[in-house]
């Protein structure tokens, strides 16, 4: 039993290069992601989120990081675990709760349900449930801003298990042989459902011992770690932007629930959790503000404010109606129905 | 004799059936040491060890290509697709692998093999998720086709599958997995390509299918009750092969026919019953065949949405009852 | 006016988009240098340069779901998948991606592309090169799903496609690509959901597509000279949008509904006619519907098992005149 | 420009491991599988082969190498470009003859044709079409070797581009982890229908630089000899029966004719096709028998008793019927019919 810190070389310490702008934007990020999934579980608990969920407690220093060193028209392509990607574009908690309570005022309305969050308004492309089907489609993205000159990078976001699915291979060879602006991130939370990755692999990490096979660099990092996440999808943007191709980033991490629903994650070693949970991103970072000098009281504001959102965000959700019906007929087509027939 | 769950269905079935053959294996994703994501194949691997049931990457086409090479050289492979949205990723084999290389080699080759699936909708789970796909296979020439609706037809078709020499695709519906229903001890088998009468009438025929049968039953209930409508309900369990024998008759003897499908509309199983029906019993119809189907859409997450597209018993009633006029 | 074939059709369809929008881009295998292996593109690599004309690998997934991308963020891709049976390969972006993301968006996302492929049988190819494959998109809600049998037809409906903002499957047929047609010089746009009722008739209505279009003509002239029986023919080009109105009123005139299709027998797009005419017009029949249909195996490679299992003029011929018996 | 022998490290050389027996038998192989896909040519020209067809002429060592070191009951499992495979494990050249001319003596009667060939009595499973497909699928027949303890291979013998799609990615980590006997042999010829494999991948060698994906060894040989083939199929044979798992072996060699049928391949750099033929492994290896003392009048029977059979062959082929139509309905379903409904 190894956490990140035990598996990749050390990288973050103390440096100033990230700032402390920038550093209480990620602890933020990352409480807020916090919050709004604990949030989730819990109405799930209460049988207010209906359908399934999949959270990504204790994954939230990826989700932060590579949002964070986003910028606008930069594109996000995410999973059913992809609340943590959405909330951390900027799209509202009470968009994202209300989808998942099937609200009208979800996301999509209730249409989509929790594992198809999109809004294309914060860059967030949608969210996609079958394994390995948006590495293409993120591919094609990027194409089009290749095509065109556009200089935004499509972001990827994807499980251990999925770098086994073929899916997988063909885009990380499209993406490199067209050198496409796409980023590859490969959240290694160490299982998939309920298999440990390493049990269906022969090789010790799911993504960056294939990077080679696509003439990629090798990346392995500590993914409960928001600086060196940030730093990490810093440099693989530059790359994308300045033409010179794709990169796929594997981020060592743990997911503190279970896969999904109310999973009681009974697989898990005993003491893994555990062990795991004293590199908890938020904590990890909350010191790492200490460290800087952060004063308690700043911290304990942003911890407060986003408490305050959620909270708002679960009322609001609460209140609000329930879909209306009159929506499950339209936008099938693009002329807003779905008459099959004349 | 004694009440189990069509959940609890599948894993006698498949366990009575790798306690009689020892050629038969099992594999999937999670199907082992978890039981399965719907918890469909508890214990299987505590009694029969890893070697038979097995784990797998999430590497659909792994799995069905490999039970088909397992299939052609002896075993009797049952692969579980955990969510049968999912043939979409794996489809060669269904499309073009195993239900072509038999009649490719002029008969040299089999495949006999099971392929387990979760089918359609009332979880919540969105349009990935949720759909009824037994059409995607029924199309395909060479294959075989089974979608039960109770425990008993789970047990007994499972054991009919896994001993058929050609390949099966057998449509487990995940709103069933809780629906319960007796089932005497001791080893049970049924036949593929039967249908059964599960209710006899004289005014019309409903042609249903997994979960639309309990709903097409509790529609010629209340068509009876509140209509005087004495539909006969008939569960075709296997689309292929198919029982048209009992279809055929049946109409004949009512004069009329409804299918209930969860399938969308577009080229459903209903869509060729209703042919078959139209064309080779079009002069004992005494109106028009009628299915009653998913709309053509997407399926929506949301559960008040979810519960209106599928076809319910309310909706059943309305058109059997508007169509004959009564 | 000029003659052209069904093949050149195809590059002057795919050329005249190009050159009106520059968002028009096409990838594919062996699509672009080599000009595609049935040299339908031939010079489009030359006159567009290789940044709108792209050499693929050998990864269907990766070539659709590109496309995909490339549609949800501004451009009209047209992908190529080489033979229509791969579309098994990447059945995933079909069944679930394209025509389901704007939907479980609410509206948010789009997918303008067209989908080309070489559909149906004659080539001798055999069972895994040869299918008829539209009803595995007709099948799936969201899709669009064209089939031309004329060069006319094909410039006209790839500019429709092109032009589409819904996900557009395009099916050229293998066998027409030979087949030559007068077209008129400059621009050809037509539209989608579109059947042309190709020939006028009153004793029957066949309803064909693609390479079954010559020959429902063939086998109309036939039955007029030899039998006297006056067939109307409806080219249906467009499964979705499908056009009801006109099969309808054609039936509505007739009295009477052959279809003749190239896919195996079970859910093929006749069953969806004759259930949509069954159910809508059953009053209007003074007989039952027909399918003729490929029968339900997989097919044959050689050329004298093949000409026999695809519906011909003859086996047209014979059906109908036996069910209208003259 | 460069072939095999400038692009991996020599290892033939003269060593009488192999025998002359062996010796004798690999040659005749060679050039038996020349002459009968010399013929197939030849008759599709004379537009005797019906439909399409895919030969291996010039990569005669491989299907030749692989099929000497395979024993009875060792499976091959091939592409359209199979015919070379099929004869290679013993086949009879008029029964793959027959299927290409579509006749009654056809191995499959003409209901396959030339891209289905299979021969269960010869550990023929068939070949496939689609690419990529038969690599899971040859995983399945290793998997029932290994449950059963039964020592037999299984030998999966695919092309260069086939190493890009989804299904290559998936078996090749199946094998690995159920450390399946199963050989993977990547036939890489340089091109994929028209197009050269090195604009389609971002890496030299599309098979042997991705080994180490799935944690094997790099195997990369000189195809064109089919001394090394030959050994090379014998460790990995001995490897797999031991329970060590699968190899893939990145074979180099050329197509001398088109993709199939009568393509002239205009597509290759003039100068290239002459360039590879110096390095033709029939004469290659005619000339290893030379240094070994082999007797001109040896080699020239045996040539002539090759020529022999294949003109036998054709000329029972042209004799043979077409094939009987009640075979049409055949075969489809287990009891030897085709009902799907009673
Ligand atoms: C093609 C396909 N196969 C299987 C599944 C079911 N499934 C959903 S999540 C999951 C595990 C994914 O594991 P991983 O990629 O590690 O992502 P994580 O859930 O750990 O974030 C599986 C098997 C699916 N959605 N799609
Ligand atoms: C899934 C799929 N895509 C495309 C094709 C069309 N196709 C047939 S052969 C071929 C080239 C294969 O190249 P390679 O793997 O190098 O084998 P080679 O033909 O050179 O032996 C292609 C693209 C196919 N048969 N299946
Ligand atoms: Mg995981
Ligand atoms: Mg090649």
């Amino acid at each position: 039993m190894s956490t990140a810190k035990d598996r990749v070389p050390a990288g973050s310490g103390l440096n100033d290069d990230i700032g402390e702008k920038k550093r209480l934007e990620l602890y933020r990020s990352q409480v807020r992601l916090r919050e709004a999934e604990q949030r989730a579980f819990d109405l799930f608990l209460q049988n207010l989120v209906k359908g399934t969920s999949h959270l990504s407690l204790g994954q939230e220093a990826i989700a932060a990081g590579f949002a964070e060193a986003m910028v606008k028209g930069d594109l996000s392509f995410c999973t059913y675990r992809g609340h943590a990607h959405t909330l951390a574009r900027g799209v509202p908690v009470e968009k994202v709760l209300g989808e998942l309570m099937q609200r009208d005022n979800g996301l999509m309305r209730g249409k989509g349900g929790s594992m198809h969050l999109t809004s294309e308004e914060h860059g967030v492309m949608g969210s996609y449930a079958i394994i390995g089907a948006h590495l293409p489609i993120a591919c094609g993205a990027a194409w089009r801003a290749q095509y065109r000159g556009d200089k935004d990078v499509s972001v990827c976001f994807f499980g251990d298990g999925t770098t086994n699915i073929g899916a997988f291979h063909e885009a990380l060879n499209f993406a490199a042989v067209w050198k496409l602006p796409v980023v590859f991130v490969c959240e290694n939370n160490l299982y998939m459902e309920y298999t440990p990755i390493k049990d269906v692999i022969p090789i010790p990490q799911p993504a960056a011992d294939r990077a080679s096979a696509y003439g990629l660099e090798r990346i392995l990092i500590d993914g409960n770690d928001a600086d060196i996440v940030y730093r990490t999808a810093q440099k693989a943007f530059a790359r994308a932007r300045a033409g010179e191709g794709p990169s796929l980033i594997e981020c060592l991490t743990y997911r503190h629930s279970g896969h999904s629903r109310a999973d009681p994650a009974k697989y898990r070693p005993e003491g893994e959790l555990e062990e795991w949970k004293k590199h908890d991103p938020v904590n990890v970072y909350r010191e790492r503000l200490k460290q800087f000098g952060v004063k308690d009281d700043v911290i304990a504001e942003i911890d407060a404010s986003v408490r305050k959102e959620v909270d708002d965000a679960t009322e609001a959700c609460k209140a609000a109606a329930p879909p209306s019906l009159d929506i499950i007929f339209t936008d099938v087509y693009a002329d807003g129905g779905w008459a099959w027939r004349n | 004799m004694a009440e189990i769950s069509y959940r609890d269905a599948v894993t006698r079935g498949i366990a009575q059936e790798m306690s009689r053959d020892p050629d038969v294996v099992f594999l999937g994703e999670d199907v082992a040491k978890p039981g399965g994501c719907f918890k469909a194949t508890v214990g299987l691997y505590e009694q029969f060890g890893g070697v038979r049931v097995r784990d797998t990457p999430i590497s659909e086409q792994a799995i069905l290509g490999a039970a088909m090479g397992a299939a052609m050289t002896g075993l009797k492979p049952i692969a579980e697709i955990m969510f049968s949205d999912f043939i979409a990723v794996c489809f060669d084999y269904i499309a073009n692998e195993f239900p072509k290389s038999r009649y490719m080699s002029n008969g040299q080759t089999k495949c006999p093999l099971v392929v387990r699936t979760a089918n359609g909708a009332g979880s919540r789970f969105g349009a990935q998720h949720s759909q009824s796909v037994e059409n995607w296979c029924m199309m395909i020439p060479g294959l075989k086709v089974v979608a039960p609706s109770s425990p008993i037809d789970v047990i007994g078709l499972m054991a009919a599958a896994v001993r058929d020499p050609d390949p099966v695709i057998f449509f487990e519906h995940k709103s069933l997995y809780n629906s319960k229903g007796e089932v005497p001890d001791g080893e049970i088998v049924d036949t593929l390509g039967t249908a059964k009468i599960l209710r006899a009438g004289k005014d019309c025929t409903i042609v249903a299918l997994a979960l639309m049968v309990p709903r097409a039953l509790e529609a010629a209930e209340r068509l009876r009750i509140d209509y005087g409508i004495d539909c006969e309900v008939v569960d075709v369990r296997s689309l292929v092969p198919l029982d048209t024998k009992t279809i055929l008759g049946s109409v004949a003897k009512t004069h009329r026919l409804f299918t209930v499908e969860e399938n969308p509309r577009l080229c459903g199983w209903g869509a060729e019953i209703v042919s078959i029906v139209a064309d080779e019993a079009f002069y004992d119809l005494d109106g028009p065949p009628v299915r009653i189907t998913t709309p053509h859409i997407p399926l929506p997450a949301a559960d008040i949405m979810e519960d209106i597209v599928l076809p319910t018993p309310q909706r059943i009633v309305d058109t059997i009852r508007r169509s004959l006029g009564s």
